[in-house]
C-alpha cells in the first residue's frame, strides 16, 4: 500500500485524503520522519500499528510488534535513545503498563511519540466504546515529578497535524509526547485536508546536536530552561542514559544540588517556553454569552450543538485546548473572567474540569459528563446548556 | 607489556560500588579483554544494562551506555539494534532482570534470534536489596523473604533460552576468568542471539546467612557445582541435576537473525522481492 | 434545508455488510463532496451489535454519528442490531432487511417501510461469493436513497477491490440494484 | 583496538594498591605464594595486597584475571622470564591459604 493510500488529491496545495484517524497518525509519523515503530496490539489503536507496519519499511524503517506493551514502549525508547524518530501507539491499559518507562524517557529526556486512542476504564472497561478517560493519565503515567506535553487532536486532519507536531515538540523539548485520539477519531472514515509531505518535512525541527570536541561535550549540562542535546550514538560521543538521577554526562549521581536543578529543569524546560507548545482553538466565542468547553472528538458534537442553538438565538461559543498538557493557564483564566456562564464537556467524570477550575480560579463551572461508552449527541449539548443557563 | 584495562573504564567511576571481592568486577575485566580481542572500536558497541548491581556494569565501560529500568534490557537493546543493525549491542543484566520480571523479554529476544550479546550476572540472589529471593536461588537456601528455606524450584536459564530459540548458549564462572573471556570472544563473535550464564559470588548477601561468608567460600562452592559440559554429560542423571555444565553449551549458526529477516521485510515493500512466504524458512511450523 | 443524506447499516460483527459505508464516503468525497463513515462495534469481534453510520452532505460534517430519529435509510442483516439500532430511523424511513435473518414487528411496518431482499443469499447463490453482500448492500442503499451517482459508486467500490474480484463485485451490484428496483416497483403496485 | 600499558622494569608481578579492596581472591589464585595480604589500617577491610616473593611468579596471570578490581598486573610472557612452579612455592602458597591468605610471620622456606 503507497503511503498516503491510492487516492491522495492534491488541492490547492493541500493533500485530500480518505482515511481513518488511527491510518493518518501513521502517516504523519512516515512523513515527519520517523523510522521505527515499536508497540503491541490493543482496541482501538491496533490500526495504527496495522497501517504503519506497511508503510514505514517502504521507507527503510522498522515496524516490530513486541511481546507485550512494556517492550513495546521499552523498544521505541531504545530506537529514539540512538538517534532516529520513534513513535509507539497504544490505549489507556496500555499506558498503565508503559508507565514505567515513559518515567525513564522523560528522566533521561528521550524523544518518543505516544499515540494514545483512548478508552475509558478503570481496567478494561469498554474497549471498543469510545471515552476520554486518559486525560488525567497522560498528565502524570509514571510515578515522580515531571511536565507532560499531550496533544488532543478533535479532528481527523489533527490526527495527522497533531501527530507532525508531537515529533517536533519530543525532539525540540526531549521527552515523551503524547497524541490523544479516541475510537470516534481512530476508527472514522472521511475527507482529512492535510499539509502536504514537502511542507511537513520542510517544518521539521530536528534534535540539538553537540558539534564541538567530544571532551566538551555535556548531554544535560545545559541552561536550567533547556531541553538536553543528546547527539545519536557511535558518532564519538558517549555519555550515559539512566532512570537515576544524573550528572551532566548522565552518570548517576546523588549530589543534592545536582539532583534539585535535574528536576527543576524537566519542568523549567517545557514552563518556560509553554507558547512553543500551547494551540486552541475558539469557536464563535466572539460574541457569546455561554462557553462550552470541550476537546478531543468531544468537540464535534459541540460545534454542532453550537450552531444548533445559536439557530435558536441561544449564544454560545467553544473553546478548546488542543494540547492539554500544559493546560492555557492564562487563556483559560481571562476566559473565566470573561464570561458568567462555562459549561464543560467531558467523556470522563470530569478529569479536565478541576484544571480549568484551577486556571479559572473558580468553582461554579457546570459540567456535562459521560462514561458509558458512547458519545456525546448535540442534543444531549444543548439540552444541558438549556437546563443549566 | 601488559593489558590496560583503563582504556575502556571511565576512570572516574572507578573503584566500582560493588563490594569487595564481588565477581561482576572479573565479569567486566574478561568482557573488556574480549571486546579488545576482537579489535571493535568504542564506538561500533551499546551497553544496556537493568537494575541491581549488573546495572552498574553500563556506567563503567566507555562505550555508549544505557541503564535502563527493571528487567527490560532486551527490549530497548532490541530497539537500539534494530534501529543500528551493523552495530554490536550487548546486554548485561543480572538473574532477577533477565528472569523474573524480565523473563518475557528474554523469551522473546532469544525467540526473534535477534543479534544480541546477553550476558547474565547469575548470583543467585537479589543482592544489591539485600538478599530477597530470585528465579535461580536454590532451593533450601536462605534467603531474606524465605528465611526458613527457599521452596521455590529454580530456572535452568540456559536450557530456558535455548529452547526459547537462542543460537548460542555458554555458561561459565567467575572462577575460571580465562573461560569467561573466551566464550564472550565467541559469543561476540557469533550473529544471532547470544547468552551467556556469567555465574558469579554474593558472599555478601547469598553467602551471609548460607554458610558463605568470605568471597572464596561462595565462589568454592560455586566450583562445587560446576562441571564442563563433556564432564556433565558422562555424568550419571543423578548427579547431573546437582551440577551446571560449562563451556559452549549450544551453538547454531543455521537460523535467519532477526534483522536479517527484517531485511527482508523492507526489500519486499521496496519491491526488491516478492513476498515473504513459507518457503523462505527451513522450519514450517 | 439539509442536502445531507443520513443512512445506518447494521449487522453482527464479522458480516461484511458494514464495508459498504466506506464505499459510499469516498465516493460522495469524490464527488467534490463530504462523506463520513463512522463504526461502532462491541468488543465482541463475532456476534455482537455492529452499526455503521454514513453521513453525505455538499456541506462540511462536523459531527460524525447519525442523530437519531434523523435516518432516511437503514439496512439490517442481524435482529440483534435491527432491534437495537432501528429507533435512530425517521418515521415513513426505509429499512431494508434480510427476512431470513431479521424480523420485523407488525408496529414496525406501519411505522416504517419496511422491504425484505435477501442480501445474504443473493451474494451465497447467485453471486457464489458470500463476501460480496457489501456490494448488494450498497446497491440497495443506492437505489432507495439515489444519494451517488451509480457509475460513480460502482468506480469507487472497484478501486478499492483486487482486480480479479470485479467481476463477482459487478455483478453483485447489478443483482443489487436489479432486487431493490424489484422491490420498489412491487410496492408501488402492490 | 588494541590496549597496552608500559610494565614496570624487571617486575613480574605489581599492584596498584590503591585499587584493592583486600578480597584475598588473588591470593587464593596464585598457585605460587607470590600474594599475601597484609595488614592495613586505612584500608576499609583492614588490609591489603602484597608481593611477598616475586621472584616465584611463574606468569600464569590468574591473580590479574580474577582481581575484581583492575589492581594487579603480570607481565607479558615473552618480556619477562618467570620461574618455574616448584614443591617449595606451592608449600608456601598452602601456607598462605591456611592462615587467612596472609603468609605467617614466622613463615620458614622448606628448603
Amino acid at each position: 500500500m503507497a503511503a498516503g493510500g491510492d487516492n491522495v488529491v492534491i488541492k490547492d496545495g493541500k493533500r485530500e485524503v480518505v482515511m481513518p484517524g488511527n491510518h493518518l497518525a501513521a502517516l504523519a509519523a512516515v512523513d515527519s520522519g520517523c523510522k521505527f515503530f515499536g508497540g503491541y496490539p490493543i482496541t482501538p489503536s491496533t490500526e495504527v500499528m496495522e497501517y504503519i507496519s506497511d508503510i514505514l519499511p517502504e521507507v527503510g524503517g522498522t515496524c516490530i510488534q513486541m511481546e507485550d506493551e512494556i517492550a513495546g514502549v521499552a523498544v521505541a525508547t531504545g530506537a529514539s535513545m540512538s538517534g532516529v524518530r520513534s513513535m509507539t501507539a497504544t490505549s489507556g491499559p496500555g499506558i498503565s503498563l508503559k508507565a514505567e518507562n515513559l518515567g525513564l524517557a522523560q528522566m533521561a529526556e528521550v524523544p518518543l511519540v505516544v499515540v494514545n486512542v483512548m478508552r475509558g476504564g478503570p481496567s478494561t472497561g469498554l474497549p471498543t466504546r469510545v471515552a476520554q478517560g486518559d486525560i488525567a493519565q497522560a498528565k502524570n503515567p509514571s510515578h515522580g515529578d515531571y511536565k507532560s506535553i499531550a496533544l488532543c487532536a478533535g479532528t481527523l486532519a489533527e490526527c495527522y497535524t497533531e501527530t507532525v507536531r508531537a515529533f517536533n515538540l519530543a525532539d525540540r523539548f526531549m521527552q515523551p509526547v503524547f497524541v490523544l485520539l479516541d475510537a470516534t477519531l481512530g476508527l472514522m472514515h472521511a475527507k482529512a485536508v492535510l499539509p502536504t509531505v514537502e511542507d511537513v518535512q520542510a517544518g521539521i525541527v530536528p534534535r540539538k546536536k553537540f558539534e564541538g570536541e567530544p571532551e566538551n561535550y555535556r548531554p544535560y549540562g545545559v541552561e536550567q530552561d533547556e531541553a538536553a542535546v543528546l547527539n545519536p550514538m557511535f558518532q564519538g560521543y558517549r555519555y550515559h542514559f539512566t532512570g537515576l538521577h544524573h550528572d551532566a554526562m548522565g552518570f548517576p549521581t546523588e549530589e543534592i544540588e545536582t539532583c534539585r536543578k535535574l528536576i527543576d529543569r524537566l519542568f523549567n524546560k517545557v514552563d518556560a517556553h509553554r507558547d512553543e507548545i500551547e494551540l486552541n482553538e475558539e469557536f464563535m466565542l466572539d460574541d457569546a454569552d455561554i462557553l462550552l468547553i470541550g476537546y478531543g472528538s468531544a468537540s464535534l458534537a459541540i460545534k454542532e450543538a453550537v450552531l444548533r442553538l445559536r439557530e435558536e438565538g441561544i449564544k454560545v461559543g467553544m473553546f478548546r485546548p488542543i494540547t492539554v498538557w500544559p493546560s492555557p493557564e492564562e487563556r483559560l483564566n481571562e476566559l473565566g473572567k470573561q464570561f458568567k456562564n462555562v459549561l464543560s464537556i467531558e467523556l470522563n467524570q470530569g478529569q479536565y474540569l478541576e484544571e480549568i477550575q484551577r486556571c479559572m480560579g473558580r468553582r461554579d463551572i457546570e459540567k456535562l459528563t459521560k462514561t458509558n461508552g458512547r458519545p456525546f449527541s448535540p442534543a444531549d449539548i444543548s439540552a444541558k446548556v438549556k437546563e443549566v443557563f | 607489556m601488559a593489558f590496560n584495562y583503563d582504556n575502556y573504564l571511565r576512570m572516574e567511576k572507578m573503584p566500582t560500588l560493588w563490594c569487595w571481592g564481588c565477581g561482576d568486577g572479573i565479569v567486566l575485566k574478561s568482557f573488556v579483554r574480549a571486546v579488545d580481542s576482537l579489535g571493535y572500536a568504542k564506538d561500533d558497541i551499546c551497553v544496556v544494562s537493568g537494575i541491581g548491581c549488573s546495572g552498574r556494569f553500563s556506567s563503567y565501560v566507555d562505550f555508549n551506555t544505557v541503564h535502563t529500568t527493571h528487567g527490560r534490557t532486551v527490549a530497548f537493546a532490541t530497539g537500539v539494534k534494530l534501529a543500528n543493525p551493523t552495530k554490536k549491542v550487548v546486554i548485561v543484566t543480572g538473574d532477577g532482570d533477565a528472569f523474573a520480571i524480565g523473563g518475557n523479554h528474554t523469551i522473546h529476544g532469544a525467540r526473534r534470534n535477534i543479534d544480541l550479546t546477553m550476558i547474565v550476572i547469575q548470583n543467585f540472589i537479589y543482592g544489591l536489596t539485600n538478599s530477597q529471593t530470585s528465579p535461580t536461588t536454590p532451593q533450601g537456601m536462605w534467603t531474606v523473604t524465605q528465611k526458613i528455606g527457599n521452596i521455590d524450584p529454580t530456572f535452568d536459564a540456559c536450557r530456558l533460552v535455548e529452547a526459547s530459540g537462542a543460537t548460542f548458549v555458554a555458561r561459565e564462572a567467575v572462577t575460571a576468568p580465562k573461560k569467561l573471556e573466551k566464550v564472550m570472544k565467541a559469543a561476540l563473535e557469533h550473529k544471532g542471539f547470544a547468552y551467556i550464564d556469567a555465574l558469579t559470588n554474593c558472599h555478601i548477601n547469598l553467602g551471609r546467612k548460607n554458610k558463605m561468608v568470605a568471597a572464596m567460600d561462595t565462589l568454592d562452592w560455586i566450583d562445587s557445582i560446576t562441571v564442563s559440559k563433556k564432564k556433565w554429560d558422562a555424568l550419571p542423571a543423578e548427579e547431573q541435576k546437582n551440577k551446571l555444565p560449562t563451556g559452549i553449551l549450544h551453538h547454531d549458526d543455521t537460523k535467519r537473525e532477526y534483522c536479517d529477516a527484517y531485511q527482508m521485510v523492507i526489500d519486499a515493500h521496496q519491491g526488491k522481492r516478492g513476498k515473504i512466504t513459507q518457503d523462505d524458512f527451513d522450519k514450517k511450523i | 434545508m439539509s442536502t445531507r443524506t443520513v443512512m445506518r447499516f447494521t449487522g453482527v460483527g464479522g458480516q461484511g455488510v458494514l464495508l459498504a459505508g466506506t464505499i459510499f464516503a469516498s465516493a460522495k468525497i469524490n464527488q467534490g463532496g463530504f462523506g463520513m463513515k463512522t463504526a461502532t462495534y462491541t468488543s465482541q469481534v463475532r456476534g455482537g451489535a455492529t452499526v455503521v453510520d454514513i453521513q453525505l452532505d455538499d456541506k462540511e460534517i462536523w459531527y460524525p454519528y447519525a442523530i437519531d430519529g434523523q435516518i432516511d435509510f437503514m439496512l439490517s442483516v442481524a435482529d440483534v442490531s435491527y432491534q437495537q439500532f432501528k429507533v435512530g430511523v425517521r418515521e415513513g424511513g426505509t429499512i431494508v432487511v434480510d427476512p431470513n435473518l431479521v424480523y420485523p414487528t407488525d408496529e414496525d411496518r406501519k411505522k416504517w417501510n419496511i422491504v425484505e431482499i435477501p442480501i445474504i443469499t443473493i451474494a451465497k447463490e447467485e453471486v457464489k461469493l458470500v463476501l460480496t453482500q457489501s456490494v448488494v448492500a450498497l446497491a440497495i442503499a443506492n437505489t432507495y436513497t439515489h444519494a451517488i451517482d451509480d457509475q460513480l459508486l460502482v468506480d469507487t467500490m472497484l478501486a478499492a477491490v483486487p482486480e480479479r474480484f470485479h467481476a463477482p463485485n459487478k455483478l453483485a451490484y447489478e443483482l443489487g440494484q436489479k432486487y431493490a428496483e424489484a422491490a420498489m416497483y412491487e410496492a408501488e403496485h402492490a | 583496538m588494541s590496549s597496552i600499558m608500559t610494565a614496570p622494569a624487571n617486575t613480574p608481578v605489581w599492584v596498584d594498591s590503591a585499587r584493592c579492596k583486600a578480597c584475598d581472591i588473588c591470593v587464593d589464585a596464585c598457585p605460587a605464594g607470590v600474594l599475601s595480604m597484609k595488614a592495613d589500617p586505612h584500608s576499609t577491610l583492614g588490609a591489603n595486597i602484597e608481593i611477598v616473593m616475586p621472584d616465584a611468579c611463574i606468569g600464569c596471570n590468574e591473580c590479574e584475571l580474577s582481581c575484581p578490581d583492575f589492581a594487579i598486573y603480570v607481565a607479558e610472557k615473552k618480556e619477562f622470564k618467570f620461574a618455574k612452579l616448584t614443591d617449595s612455592s606451592k608449600a608456601r602458597q598452602e601456607a598462605i591459604a591456611n592462615n587467612g591468605y596472609r603468609l605467617p610471620i614466622d613463615y620458614k622456606e622448606a628448603n
